[in-house]
């Protein structure tokens, strides 16, 4: 079977198959039925034949690399099958990662996991633009975690497709958005936006599944922004509402200030290292030549996939000694290259272009801490919360919010230790902020919104600390589970018509399938479990997660507080989450209006949320045989990532721990016991304090009156951008504008005067010199054209006359002047 | 035709019998008959005052052309000019009748200031025009007289875009395409398109009210709409030439 | 005007005192064409008549047509003289065409301007004058 | 018979030329009077006996063969009217222009081999041109008679006839492509042999397009059913209402003689010609060349084979004018714009393709290829030996050119070695 050529067709098919929806609706949207109604089903339609399509080749990947329990020495067979493939793809013009490095290289490395290479595919669509070393093409790179990702991101957006059919049908009809008041006082009244919504759902799609698909850096930019327009799209659907505006404006504005960074890494890379694309491209030269892509450039396979500052960062820090060189052997360009080349090593070890590295990490970091909603710009998310519910489950839990993470991931192989702390540190910071805030939030949206900022903090941390697989685990379990939950909220949000948990309480009875399955949810986002046996898929993500932060401490002590971090992240979640559930299913109702009027959702709206929660359930189980995520996701580790990396460079020494060190019984142990703990005694908190009733939430909040205020003030993140961010660009603005407006338009007018002035004289000249001459010629024309008027009598045999004559005259003439030519 | 005029020429070689002429060069003599009918019909046309009389001498003067043309051996041309020219001249009397067979349009006056200045005119550009005619020796000189071959053929070729008339050395004359096929269709499809610009030209226009033309020619005449026009000419027809 | 005083006599007796027995040449036959062109244009001149002024328009074009035969034609080219050769008949043709459909057109608009001004009078057809 | 009076008689030249074309001119206006009288007769005795009568039985004895020159002289005796208010001139001159139209048509048509007043090159287009003209004079009597059914009735024979020439046209075309030639001698030539050498057989477009042509023929010379120019019913006598005596006699004249051209003229075209349904003189070996006695009465039986052939095209016209009631001028125009024409462009392009199908003919020794040469300009760059006017040795090239006799134009030759008039010598 040849995957080379039929995987990226058919997640190719997938990928554009939701562009033919938002094409066909954005044309056709408001002719399809009443109000556009099947624009729903086109939409559905298309994700779901992704749907189809990703699991297709999900099902092909399986038959051709299959999941096997990753016990550390099996790998080199794994890499003979991976060898295997390798070759028969490169027939097909595919690259795999084996192309540069042989295969006798893996079968000598083959018991080391620093020679473990990915089975990858990666190929080029079509080339937009090439200009010197700069490739920008529509290219692929589909490894086990991209065929992952495509089948949890469609299947998802399926879901949530159906669901929205549903909880959209408000616009199916003209719509009176009672939350905008109208100058008269009156509330808008508005057709409804049914097609509109798919249309930027299917949009969405797109972009999303471009940005998993991509295989290259620039690729996966563009889709970026094209998933962020789609989300300002999403957010700001309401855009009538005063707040929705905002918050889709201020989403966007702070996403760009991290896209600002991730060009900063974007150029860093491309400068130095002249390529964009992840795996290696054919070379412009011969066929069957290639050319380095970013992983093989800092990943060498000579070097046992060892990460090194590439040759092009070391010489572009080095450009002066380069250029030096170069000149002096101008002459015999040769010798120059080989002077360079066997000086690059020196350089490197003294250092040449690790900041250059290590910029491009970080900056290519800033972009996800933008997307993913990390630690300084973490502010829009819950903002992002007025867009619609299925747009918070799927767009801003789910997927988008994932593809920070994912991009960390892709990108992984890239970055150094220090890179990597600061990944973790602004995730555990991120993790904790966040959770802290959602212990006070009492809108329940919120309050999910930030269990995924933190949530995305756990990730990132764990990325951080090397748990590679155990932070794109937790993406992938937490995209189930997030989604579930949002769902859920949405469902209760539907049948109470209000957001405040406070309002609510006791909706068990009314809407239990609601109530059970947002059960599931909160026990799979608190890792519950029986320890050791099995538990919910967030049980093994979290363990992992906490294994690893735990190696990573042991392996740095100074930077042990991550793992304390993690751990007290775990208890906040555990405590608001069940707090969450609590106030809005158990006890009695708190207002009976609300409670007697809610009721249990459409079907349409249930039976995503069951199939969702099944898989909250099951999606991190490992299968007798070894058939699961985890050893999926190992199958795409990046070369040379399982492998104990060390180094000191900006903050000391630092080691990042080999992942499957970390499945050690000591640390396994301890982390899933201190996971379980924590959980357990933030769940008995909150049942304490909100089942109970033993201590009143309200008495607490007294008692920390600031840290309470602090809190529900979400740490006056707001307040503080306000203040070192708008308040001196208004300053500024308004210095500005007072310059303009004094100095700059008065100097301006100043001159417009004189030239006003000057025109003035000007037209003077004009009107009464120059138009004078004109109009005089003008008159003498007018008057000529009066006399010889009469000629033209209308008269037809009067013209003849005149033609003949002429013509004697003609004759008579020529016939004096050219007489010897007539003579002939 | 000819032979008519050759029955109408015996009184005529009669007096040339007395003139010292060894050979009477017949088609001499034949083109000076097609030519004095040809020039005679023409001043006659000129002269005419009555349309039906102008467009009959017309006729007689391009007969007598084509005659003309036969005789300097271009025959397709001459058959062509009797064909088309004579023909298309017929339609023009008939319409010429059916316009203005009415009392006041059989003869327009002409002011003669009018004829005098077009006679000395006229008279100029005569005089211009045979000068050059005569200016040029070669065409002076009494013709080769060769016989020609027959031109039809070689016309439909060049029609067709052939020039067998014009062998270039070593090709055949198939393939020496100096020929008239681009002006050819050129011509016809002009032609259908002039019939039926024509036809949407004259075709009868049904108005309710007057236009501004209308009452400008009103000034000069009655408005006469398309139906009255056909009354009129009609009432014409039944009142004959007088 | 010395021109003709040039031209005339001393080519024209010599030109008519023989033309019993010798062949005609171009030059007879431009007389020809030039006196219909003559009557032609003064045809055109002169006639108020519309029906009048195409007749005139007709001759004018026969009268080119009688050049351009002659200057085609083999029986009359004294030596010396260059020939039109077929191309001359093949104009003298598509002139006969264009004659007829001018005839045709022309024969149009006279019909409309009599619908429109109830008289053939193109002395009356001034709408246009200055 | 030229040169013969030269040399015998001794005349001057001219006068022999003038002579000789006088006689010529005088056959052809015999074959037109005669043959006008005895149509009339014929065509008298016909409608008798189509409605059941006798017809004309006692002038002359027997049958009253003497009938039509009996109304001759009558005719002769008549006084010659003019209404007043005709336009004077015009009114005497239409007859003649009507007869001499339809008379100079004649100067072009073979009545065998040599037996050709001009022989044209272009003779089939100068047949057609000339008997356009006949109606000119028709109308020019309509309008000069200064009565509306004279009016009235030259305006539709204008109308249909100027119609007409275009299916006709069309028909004529069919024959000259098939014999590549315009040359009515050349075109008859090429379908001597035997009868299915006649292009009326050569394939079954020419079949259909030869009645199309009949058809056209009877209306351009305005015969019923499509005499609507006299329609007695209707228009007193239409174009000669007014005209009496022997200028209506030569408008009779006129029509008859084109009667018996347009027959003539298709059975050149269609018919052979002067050629037998057998080639009797060929399978005699009495063709050219063998002594001119023998040739010249081959010829003689050729012109009666034409004679005859026209004589029966002529009755098929009485046939039809007394068998046929006569249409309505919209009638007439239909049949020519919405079925002659449209049939005739069908039948051409038909016949070209059959052309293109079977350039050898069908069937093979039997039929012979239609046009096999094409007068020789297609032999490569000398075929035309005579680029530009030279003596030039044509097949249809005139042979007093071939022959170099004194360079002497077209018509002066043609009279001296193709005329009628050998038959005196």
């Amino acid at each position: 079977m040849d995957l080379a050529s039929q995987l990226p067709m058919l997640l190719g098919l997938a990928w554009l198959a939701p562009l033919v929806s938002f094409v066909a609706i954005l044309f056709f949207g408001p002719r399809m039925g009443h109000h556009g109604k099947n624009a729903a089903w086109v939409a559905t339609a298309a994700i779901v034949t992704s749907l189809g399509l990703s699991l297709a080749a999900f099902g092909t990947w399986l038959t051709a690399h299959p999941v096997t329990a990753v016990s550390h020495d099996s790998h080199g067979a794994a890499v003979d099958g991976h060898a295997a493939d390798s070759h028969d793809a490169q027939e097909h013009e595919s690259h795999e990662h084996e192309a540069n490095a042989g295969h006798g290289d893996h079968a000598d490395h083959g018991g080391q996991h620093a020679a473990v290479v990915p089975a990858a595919y990666s190929g080029d669509w079509y080339t937009l633009y090439q200009g010197g070393s700069l490739r920008l093409s529509i290219g692929w790179y589909i490894d086990a975690l991209t065929v992952m990702m495509f089948v949890v991101v469609t299947f998802i957006a399926t879901c949530i497709h159906v669901y929205a059919s549903g909880y959209m049908h408000d616009e199916l009809h003209d719509v009176t958005d009672h939350e905008v008041h109208l100058s008269d006082g009156g509330h808008l009244h508005r057709p409804g936006r049914f097609p509109r919504f798919f249309q930027a759902l299917s949009l969405f799609c797109f972009s999303m599944l471009g940005i998993l698909i991509a295989g290259n850096l620039a690729m996966v930019f563009i889709f970026w922004e094209l998933v962020g327009i789609c989300s300002w799209f999403l957010i700001g659907f309401y855009f009538e509402r005063k707040s929705a505006s905002t918050a889709a404006n201020k989403a966007f504005i702070v996403n760009r200030v991290g896209d600002f960074g991730m060009l900063i890494g974007l150029m860093a890379l491309w400068g130095a290292l002249g390529t964009l694309h992840f795996a290696d491209t054919p070379a412009a030269g011969p066929a069957g030549q290639t050319a380095p892509g970013l992983f093989s450039l800092v990943r060498p396979a000579e070097s046992g996939h060892a990460l090194q500052v590439p040759d092009g960062m070391v010489k572009f820090a080095n450009a002066s000694e380069v250029s030096r060189i170069a000149v002096e052997n101008a002459s015999r360009p040769g010798d120059g290259a080989n002077e360079i080349a066997s000086r690059i090593r020196d350089w490197r070890s003294q250092g040449y272009g690790r900041w250059l590295l290590f910029i491009a990490g970080v900056g290519i970091f800033c972009g996800c801490v933008g997307k993913s909603a990390q630690f300084p710009l973490f502010v829009w998310l819950p903002d992002a919360m007025e867009g619609p519910t299925p747009v918070s489950a799927l767009v801003h839990s789910a997927t988008m919010v994932a593809a920070g993470v994912y991009l960390v991931g892709r990108f992984y192989p890239v970055l150094t230790p220090d890179v990597l702390l600061v990944i973790a540190v602004i995730g555990g910071i991120t993790l904790f902020i966040a959770a802290t805030i959602a212990l006070v939030a009492n809108d329940i949206k919120r309050v999910l919104a930030y269990s995924t900022v933190s949530q995305l903090g756990y990730m990132m941390l764990a990325l951080g600390v090397g748990g590679w697989s155990a932070g794109l685990f937790h993406l992938v379990t937490h995209a189930f589970f997030k989604s579930l939950l949002f769902l859920c909220s949405g469902s209760v949000i539907h049948a109470c018509h209000t957001n405040d948990m406070r309002k609510m309480g006791g909706l068990a009875r009314v809407m239990p399938w609601t109530a059970g399955t947002m059960l599931v949810g909160c026990l799979a986002i608190i890792g519950a479990g029986i320890p050791f046996v099995i538990g919910l898929s967030g049980y093994y993500s979290k363990d992992a997660i906490l294994a690893q932060a735990l190696s990573y401490s042991q392996a740095n002590p100074s930077w042990s507080i991550l793992f304390y971090a993690v751990a007290g992240g775990a208890f906040l979640t555990a405590f608001y989450m069940f707090r969450l559930w609590f106030m809005t299913f158990a006890g009695t109702p708190r207002d009976h209006h609300i409670a007697d009027h809610a009721h249990e959702s459409p079907n349409v709206m249930v039976v995503p949320l069951v199939a969702l929660s099944v898989l909250a359930i099951v999606a991190g189980w490992t299968l007798p045989g070894g058939f699961g995520l985890a050893n999926l996701l190992e199958q795409a580790r990046p070369a040379g990532t399982a492998a104990t990396m060390s180094d000191s460079f900006l903050f000391g020494n630092l080691t990042v721990p080999a992942e499957h060190l970390s499945h050690e019984g000591a640390i396994h142990v301890t982390a899933t016991l201190t996971a379980f703990t924590t959980a357990a005694a933030g769940v008995l908190l909150a049942a304490m304090m909100y089942l109970w009733r033993i201590i009143s939430p309200e008495m607490v909040a007294s008692v920390f009156r600031p840290i309470y205020s602090f809190l529900a003030n979400r740490w006056y993140f707001d307040e503080l951008y306000n203040a070192i961010f708008v308040r001196p660009v208004f300053a500024v603005a308004s210095l500005a504008s007072g310059t303009d407006r004094g100095v700059i338009d008065r100097l301006i007018d100043g001159i417009a005067w004189s030239a006003r002035q000057l025109a003035g004289f000007d037209a003077w000249i004009d009107r009464n010199l120059v138009d004078g001459l004109v109009n005089a010629t003008a008159t003498a024309t007018w008057n000529a054209g009066l006399e010889l008027k009469k000629l033209q009598t209308g008269r037809l045999r009067q013209y003849v006359m005149f033609i003949v004559i002429g013509t004697v005259a003609l004759f008579v003439l020529a016939s004096m002047l050219f007489r010897a030519a007539l003579a002939g | 035709m000819i032979m008519s005029l050759l029955a109408s020429a015996l009184p005529m070689s009669g007096l040339l019998a007395a003139l010292p002429v060894a050979a009477v060069n017949w088609h001499s003599v034949l083109f000076l008959l097609f030519a004095a009918v040809a020039c005679a019909c023409a001043v006659a046309v000129v002269l005419a005052d009555n349309v039906v009389r102008m467009a009959f001498y017309l006729v007689l003067s391009l007969a007598a052309t084509a005659g003309l043309f036969f005789l300097a051996g271009a025959e397709f041309v001459g058959a062509m000019q009797l064909m088309i020219y004579v023909g298309g001249t017929l339609v023009l009397l008939v319409f010429g009748v059916m316009l203005t067979a009415q009392a006041p349009f059989v003869a327009i006056k002409t002011s003669t200031g009018d004829r005098v200045l077009a006679g000395m005119v006229g008279a100029a550009l005569l005089a211009v025009l045979l000068q050059a005619a005569f200016r040029v020796e070669p065409w002076r000189r009494p013709a080769m007289a060769a016989v020609a071959a027959p031109a039809a053929t070689p016309i439909g070729m060049a029609l067709l875009g052939v020039r067998v008339d014009e062998p270039v050395a070593g090709a055949p004359p198939a393939a020496v395409r100096s020929g008239y096929l681009l002006p050819f269709e050129i011509v016809s499809v002009h032609l259908l398109v002039v019939l039926v610009g024509a036809a949407y030209l004259a075709r009868a226009k049904r108005r309710r009210t007057p236009r501004a033309i209308d009452v400008a020619a009103s000034s000069v005449g009655p408005v006469v709409t398309a139906r009255e026009a056909a009354r009129s000419s009609a009432s014409a027809l039944v009142s004959g030439g007088q | 005007m010395n021109l003709l005083s040039a031209g005339l006599p001393s080519t024209a007796i010599p030109l008519f005192a023989g033309l019993l027995d010798a062949p005609v040449g171009v030059a007879h036959y431009l007389v020809v064409g030039a006196i219909l062109f003559t009557s032609g244009v003064v045809c055109m001149a002169l006639k108020r008549n519309a029906l009048g002024v195409l007749m005139g328009i007709e001759l004018v074009l026969n009268g080119a047509n009688v050049n351009f035969v002659a200057f085609s034609s083999p029986y009359l080219r004294g030596e010396g003289a260059a020939s039109l050769g077929l191309d001359g008949q093949l104009i003298a043709l598509f002139v006969i065409l264009l004659a007829a459909a001018e005839a045709a057109v022309a024969l149009a608009i006279t019909l409309n301007f009599y619908n429109n001004h109830a008289t053939v009078d193109i002395d009356q057809a001034d709408d246009l004058k200055g | 018979m030229a040169d013969f009076l030269i040399n015998a008689v001794g005349l001057p030249e001219w006068l022999a030329w003038t002579i000789t074309a006088l006689v010529a001119a005088a056959l052809i206006l015999n074959v037109i009077a005669g043959g006008a009288l005895v149509f009339i007769w014929a065509e008298r005795k016909i409608a008798a006996r189509i409605q059941d009568r006798l017809g004309p039985t006692r002038t002359g004895g027997r049958f009253g063969w003497l009938q039509s020159l009996a109304d001759g002289i009558k005719l002769l005796a008549k006084e010659d009217l003019m209404p007043e208010g005709a336009d004077g001139m015009l009114f005497k001159l239409a007859p003649y222009i009507s007869f001499c139209a339809s008379f100079c048509a004649f100067i072009a048509l073979p009545f065998a081999f040599d037996f050709v007043g001009q022989r044209l090159n272009v003779g089939v287009f100068f047949v057609v041109a000339v008997l356009g003209l006949e109606v000119f004079g028709v109308i020019l009597a309509g309008y000069a008679s200064a009565s509306k059914w004279s009016l009235f009735g030259s305006m539709r024979e204008a109308a249909q006839v100027v119609s007409y020439e275009v299916p006709l046209g069309m028909c004529v075309v069919v024959p000259v492509m098939l014999a590549g030639s315009m040359d009515l001698v050349t075109i008859a030539e090429k379908q001597s042999g035997w009868l299915s050498n006649w292009y009326l057989f050569h394939d079954p477009f020419t079949f259909v397009i030869f009645w199309v042509y009949v058809t056209c023929a009877v209306a351009s010379v305005n015969r019923a059913p499509f005499d609507l120019a006299e329609a007695e019913s209707e228009l007193v006598a239409g174009f000669h209402t007014e005209y009496s005596g022997l200028r209506w006699s030569f408008f009779f004249m006129a029509e008859y003689g084109s009667m018996f051209l347009v027959s003539a003229l298709a059975a050149v075209l269609f018919l052979g010609g002067w050629n037998g349904p057998i080639p009797v003189a060929t399978l005699l070996g009495l063709s050219e060349g063998t002594g001119d006695t023998a040739n010249y009465f081959v010829r003689l039986i050729g012109c009666g084979n034409l004679l005859l052939k026209a004589t029966l095209g002529v009755l098929l016209m009485m046939w039809v004018r007394w068998t046929l009631p006569r249409l309505r001028i919209d009638q007439v125009m239909t049949t020519c714009l919405k079925y002659c024409t449209p049939i005739a462009a069908a039948m051409f392009a038909g016949a070209m393709l059959w052309q293109l199908a079977f350039p050898g003919g069908v069937v093979r020794g039997i039929s012979r290829p239609a046009g096999e040469i094409r007068e020789g300009w297609l032999e490569g760059p000398g075929g035309l030996s005579a680029g530009r006017g030279a003596v030039g040795a044509k097949p249809t090239a005139l042979p007093s050119a071939a022959t170099g006799t004194p360079v002497v134009p077209t018509l002066e030759s043609s009279i001296e070695t193709r005329d009628v008039v050998k038959v005196g010598s």
